[in-house]
C-alpha cells in the first residue's frame, strides 16, 4: 500500500506498455473514440429535434380577436386580467393597423393584397403561456356562462385538437430520445469494457507473473488504471475532433437551415447556451470515468493470484 | 530456528489428483535441500505452496515461524518478496527486455533507481548474461531464459530461495556455476530448496536430500546422493 | 488444401472452441448484438423521420380558388386542362358546398360557426403534383400575361416561401441521415473487428502451434472464419430480438402517434412495405459478413509462421 | 542416402546475434545425431531452420533431397508433417487437453477418427501419461508436460525425427525410458536429431556427436561422447 503512489511508476509502465501493446491501446483507443463519437452525434440530434418540438410547443398562442366596436376601456381592462393570470408568460396586443401590416408582409407579393380594401382585420391580443400544457383552460376563461364570448371579444383561436396531438408527440419523442440516448450509453460502457477486458485478458499471464514476483495488487493495477483512463481520455479527446468536424462541416447546415426556416433559438450549436461544449466535455470526462472503471473491474478477476 | 514447517500438508488439486500426501517437513534456517523424485512426484506442488502460488488442501505451513495459511490477501506480496523463486517455467514476463525483467523484482520492493542501475548489470554478469540486456524473453535461448529467471531470484537478496529444476536446460558448464553461486548465496545464510532430477548435481554436492514419490517423503537424509 | 472440407472439423471446433474460449465469444457476440441494435434502432428512426419529411412535401398542393360567378363551362374546362398537365399527380374539384362542410368539421364545436351565414366560402381545385419541386412552375400558369389571374380563377395559393424552405430542410435532414448511417455502419465494423482481432490476438499463441504442427493454413482458418460466422449470426439474431421488443414496446407507439396525427402512411413499422423485415435480415446478414471478415481480415498476421 | 544437408549455412537474428555460422552437415537417413554445446550455442536454432519456423540468412537447406529454403508457403505444412518435433519450450495448445493435444497432429495429416482413437492412448501408454488424458497442460507437471510433447512429436510415425532437450525436466528414470523409446523409433529407419546438454545419456548411447559453439561446429564424432 505504501507503494500505491510512484509517479515514475505509473507514468512509465503506462507509456512503455502502451508502446509494447500497440494494437491493444489502439484497438482500446478507437473502441471509445467510435462509440463516444455516436453519443455525440445521437446527443446532438436529439438535442435539437426536442428544441424543434419545444419551440413548436411554446409558439402555441391562444389568438382573442376583438370586435372592432371595443371600446378603449373594455379592452384596458381586458388586457390588465390577461396580465395577473399567473400562468401568462407573455401578452401582446396587435392593433388593427399592426395586423393589416403583419398580413401584408407575410403575403407580400401574392396577388391577394390588391384585392384588400380598407382593413378588414381584427385587433387581437397574443397569449403566449409559461406552460403551453395549460393552453385550454386559459382559454376558456374567455367563455361566458351562456357559452359565448364574453363582451368585447370576437372569437378566441388556439386550435384544441392540434394542441393536444402536439403534446401527445413531443412526450412519445421524449420518451423514446431519453431511453435511447440511456440505451446508447449503456452500449458505449459495454463495447468499452469489452475491448478494455479483451486487452487484459490478452495480458493475464503478465498480471499472474507480476503478482508472484512480489507485486502488490496496486502495483499491478495502478499502471493499468491510468492506462485505462489514459486510453479513455484520447478516444473521448479524438470523438470530439470528429465532432467538431461533423458538426463544423455537417450539422451546422441543418442547424442553419432550422434557424431560417423555423426561428428556433435553442439548438445544440447555434444556440446561446454552449450545450455544444457540455457536450464535448461529457464525452471527455465519461471517456476517462469509463476507460478507469472498465480496467478495475476487468483486473479484478486476473490479480487473485 | 525454523525457517520452513510443513505439518500435516496435503495438497489435492480440483480434478481430485492429490499432488503431496500429508507431509511433515522442518527445513532449517540456513540449510541446503534437494528435492528429487521422479515427474510429477510433486517437487513443484511443494514449491508453490511455499509461495502461496496455490494454497494447501489440509495442514498448516509455517514460514519463519508464521502460519502462511491464514495470511491475509494482501500479506501474500510481503511474503513473496521475501523468497526468491527460479521457476520451472521461467515465467517471464514476456513484453519485457531482460534487464526490465529482473529490475521489476527490484521495483517491487520500492528500491531507487539507482540501486538498481548498479545491481541488475551486476547480476547479469554473475548469470553471463549481461550482452544480452535488451533481449526479449522470445529472443533467448531456452538456457538463457532459466538463466534470467535464476538472476531474477537472488537479485534482492532474499532470506529463502526456491528453485524448481535451476539446470534442466543448462549444459554442465553453465550448471556448474549455477550450483557455485547457489553455494556461495547459502553459505551467507540464504536457506535453498531446490528441486531437480540432475544425478550428478545431487551426488557432487552431498547436502540434505528429500525424496518424494506420488507426494510422499520416502527419504530424507542428511548427506545424501541422487537415488538412495 | 485437401482438407479444407472437413465439417466434423469445422463444427466441432467451433463449438468446443466457443466451450473453451467462452469470455471471447461472449464479447464478440454481444459486440455485435449491441452495434447492430443500434445501426437497426437508427435506420428506423431515419426512415420515419424521411417519411415524415415525405409526406409533409407530399402534403404540399396548390389551391386554385373560383370565383363564384364562374360558369360551369369554365370551370370543367379549366379542370380537363389542368387533368392534362403531365406533372399532376390528381386534382380534386372542392363545391362551395364540400368547402362549407370541411369548414365545420375542422371547427367543430368552435363558436366561429355560429356566425357563419350562408356560404362565404368558394369552391376550388385542389392539385398535387408528382414531384412537389415543380409547384412554382405549375401555380405560375394561373397568371395571364398581364400578371393577374386568367379568367374564372379569384385566387391561387401555395405558400412559396414555405415550399422553398421546406425542401432545403429535407434536402440537409436526407443528407445528415445517409450520411449518419454510413458512419454508422462503419463504425459498427471498426467496433466488431476490435473485437474480433483481439481475441484472435490472445490466441496467436494457439495459431501458432498448429502450425507448426503441420496444419495448412486453411485448416487454422477454417473453424475460426464459422466461429466469426456464428458469433456475427448470434449477435445479429441478438440484435433482432432487441430490435424486435424496442419496436414491440416503444418505437410502435411513436409510429402510432405520428399515423394518428399527421396521417403518415409509409411507416418503418406500420407501413405496408414490410420494411423492419428488410432491417431484420439486413442486420443478420451483415452481423455474419462482418464476422467472417473481421476473423479473416484479423488472422493473416499470425498464420505467416 | 542424405536426409538432411546444410550448406553454407548462416543464421542471424534481427537484432544482429550470429546463432549459426557457415554451418555445413551431412546427416544420412537412419542416423542417430546428438546435438551438444553451451546454452546459446545455437542447437534451437539448427532445428527450428529444419521445421522453417525461422528461414536461414544465407546458405541451404535439404531435406530429403529438396531445398527447403525455396519451399512455397503452401508446401510448408507437408514438410512440417513429415518431422515430429519436441520443442524445447513444448508448445502445447493450452486450450486442449492432453489426447486433443496429441490428435490434433494426427487430424492434421487427415487420419480417420478410428485411428486416433486408437493410436493416441497407445502413445500415451508409452510415455506413462495415460491416466492424465483429460488434464489441461497447465495441470500437469513440467516432466509430464514434456512427455506430452514427446508423445505428440512422434504420434504419426514420421520419418524425422526433431528432439529439443527432451529430458531436461524428466527424471534419470523417466529419461531413460524415453531415450530407449528414441533407439527403438531410430532402429525402425526413423532419422533422430537430439539437442541435449545430459552428458550421461550422450555418453551412455554412443552415438554420433556434433558439437557447437558460438554458432560454430566444433567437432563432429562417429561415437563421440559429451565433451570431448
Ligand atoms: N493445476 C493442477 N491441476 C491438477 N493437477 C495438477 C496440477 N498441477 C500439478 N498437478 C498434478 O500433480 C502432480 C504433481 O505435480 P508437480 O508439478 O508437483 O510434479 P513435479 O514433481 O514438479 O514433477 P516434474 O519433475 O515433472 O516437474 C502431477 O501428477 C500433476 O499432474
Ligand atoms: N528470436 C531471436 N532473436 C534474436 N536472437 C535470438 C533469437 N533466438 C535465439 N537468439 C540468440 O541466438 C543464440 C542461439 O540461440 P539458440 O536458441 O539456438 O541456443 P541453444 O543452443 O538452443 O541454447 P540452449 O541450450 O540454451 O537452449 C542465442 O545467443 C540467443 O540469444
Ligand atoms: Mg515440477
Ligand atoms: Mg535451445
Amino acid at each position: 500500500m505504501s507503494l500505491v503512489f510512484r509517479p515514475k511508476h505509473i507514468f512509465g509502465e503506462t507509456f512503455s506498455s502502451l508502446r509494447r501493446n500497440f494494437l491493444m491501446g489502439f484497438t482500446a483507443i478507437t473502441t471509445v473514440a467510435i462509440t463516444l463519437f455516436i453519443v455525440g452525434v445521437f446527443s446532438i440530434i436529439v438535442f435539437d429535434i426536442q428544441s424543434v418540438l419545444n419551440s413548436i410547443e411554446n409558439q402555441v398562442e391562444i389568438a382573442v380577436y376583438l370586435k372592432d366596436n371595443i371600446s378603449d376601456d373594455l379592452k384596458i381592462y381586458i388586457e390588465d386580467e390577461i396580465k395577473e393570470w399567473p400562468e401568462v408568460e407573455e401578452v401582446t396586443f396587435i392593433s388593427k393597423d399592426q395586423a393589416l401590416e403583419r398580413f401584408k408582409t407575410q403575403n407580400e407579393g401574392s396577388d391577394i393584397l390588391k384585392e384588400i380594401q380598407g382593413n378588414p382585420l381584427p385587433a387581437s391580443f397574443e397569449i403566449r403561456l409559461k406552460d403551453p400544457q395549460k393552453i385550454e383552460q386559459v382559454a376558456l376563461r374567455f367563455v361566458d356562462k351562456d357559452g359565448g364570448n364574453i363582451e368585447g371579444v370576437d372569437e378566441v383561436i388556439y386550435g384544441r385538437n392540434y394542441v393536444k396531438k402536439l403534446f401527445s408527440i413531443t412526450a412519445v419523442t421524449g420518451t423514446i430520445a431519453l431511453l435511447i440516448i440511456i440505451i446508447l450509453v449503456l452500449a458505449t460502457m459495454v463495447l468499452i469494457f469489452n475491448t478494455i477486458r479483451l486487452s487484459i485478458y490478452a495480458r493475464r499471464k503478465e498480471i499472474e507473473v507480476m503478482k508472484l514476483v512480489g507485486a502488490t495488487n496496486w502495483y499491478v493495477r495502478a499502471p493499468f488504471l491510468f492506462e485505462g483512463s489514459f486510453e479513455g481520455f484520447i478516444g473521448g479527446g479524438i470523438a470530439v475532433l470528429l465532432l467538431y468536424f461533423l458538426n463544423r462541416f455537417l450539422l451546422i447546415k441543418g442547424e442553419t437551415a432550422l434557424v431560417e426556416t423555423m426561428r428556433i433559438k435553442n439548438l445544440a450549436l447555434l444556440g446561446t447556451d454552449n450545450v455544444i461544449i457540455f457536450i464535448y466535455l461529457a464525452i471527455i470526462v465519461i471517456g476517462i470515468l469509463i476507460g478507469l472503471l472498465s480496467s478495475g473491474f476487468a483486473l479484478r478477476r486476473y490479480l487473485k493470484v | 530456528m525454523n525457517m520452513i514447517e510443513f505439518r500435516n500438508v496435503s495438497k489435492i488439486y480440483e480434478n481430485d489428483s492429490a499432488a503431496l500426501k500429508d507431509i511433515n517437513l522442518v527445513i532449517k534456517k540456513g540449510e541446503f535441500v534437494f528435492m528429487v523424485g521422479p515427474s510429477g512426484s510433486g517437487k513443484s506442488t511443494f514449491i508453490k505452496l511455499l509461495i502461496k502460488e496455490i494454497s494447501s488442501t489440509t495442514g498448516t505451513i509455517f514460514i519463519a515461524g508464521r502460519n502462511i495459511c491464514n495470511l491475509k490477501n494482501n500479506r501474500i506480496p510481503q511474503l513473496r518478496r521475501n523468497i526468491g523463486c527460479i521457476f520451472q517455467d521461467y515465467k517471464l514476463l514476456s513484453d519485457r527486455t531482460v534487464f526490465e525483467n529482473i529490475a521489476f523484482a527490484l521495483e517491487v520492493i520500492g528500491k531507487p533507481n539507482y540501486i538498481i542501475k548498479a545491481q541488475v548489470p551486476q547480476v547479469l554478469k554473475l548469470v553471463g548474461l549481461y550482452n544480452k540486456m535488451d533481449s526479449l524473453p522470445h529472443q533467448l535461448s531456452g538456457g538463457e531464459q532459466q538463466r534470467v529467471c535464476i538472476a531474477r531470484a537472488f537479485v534482492n537478496r532474499p532470506p529463502i530461495l526456491l528453485a524448481d529444476e535451476p539446470t534442466g536446460n543448462l549444459d554442465p558448464a553453465t550448471s556448474e556455476g549455477i550450483m557455485k553461486l547457489l553455494s556461495r548465496i547459502n553459505l551467507i545464510g540464504t536457506t535453498v530448496v531446490m528441486a531437480t532430477h540432475e544425478k550428478s548435481i545431487v551426488n557432487a554436492m552431498r547436502r540434505r536430500v528429500v525424496e518424494l514419490e506420488d507426494g510422499i517423503i520416502i527419504r530424507d537424509q542428511k548427506r545424501g546422493v541422487y537415488g538412495s
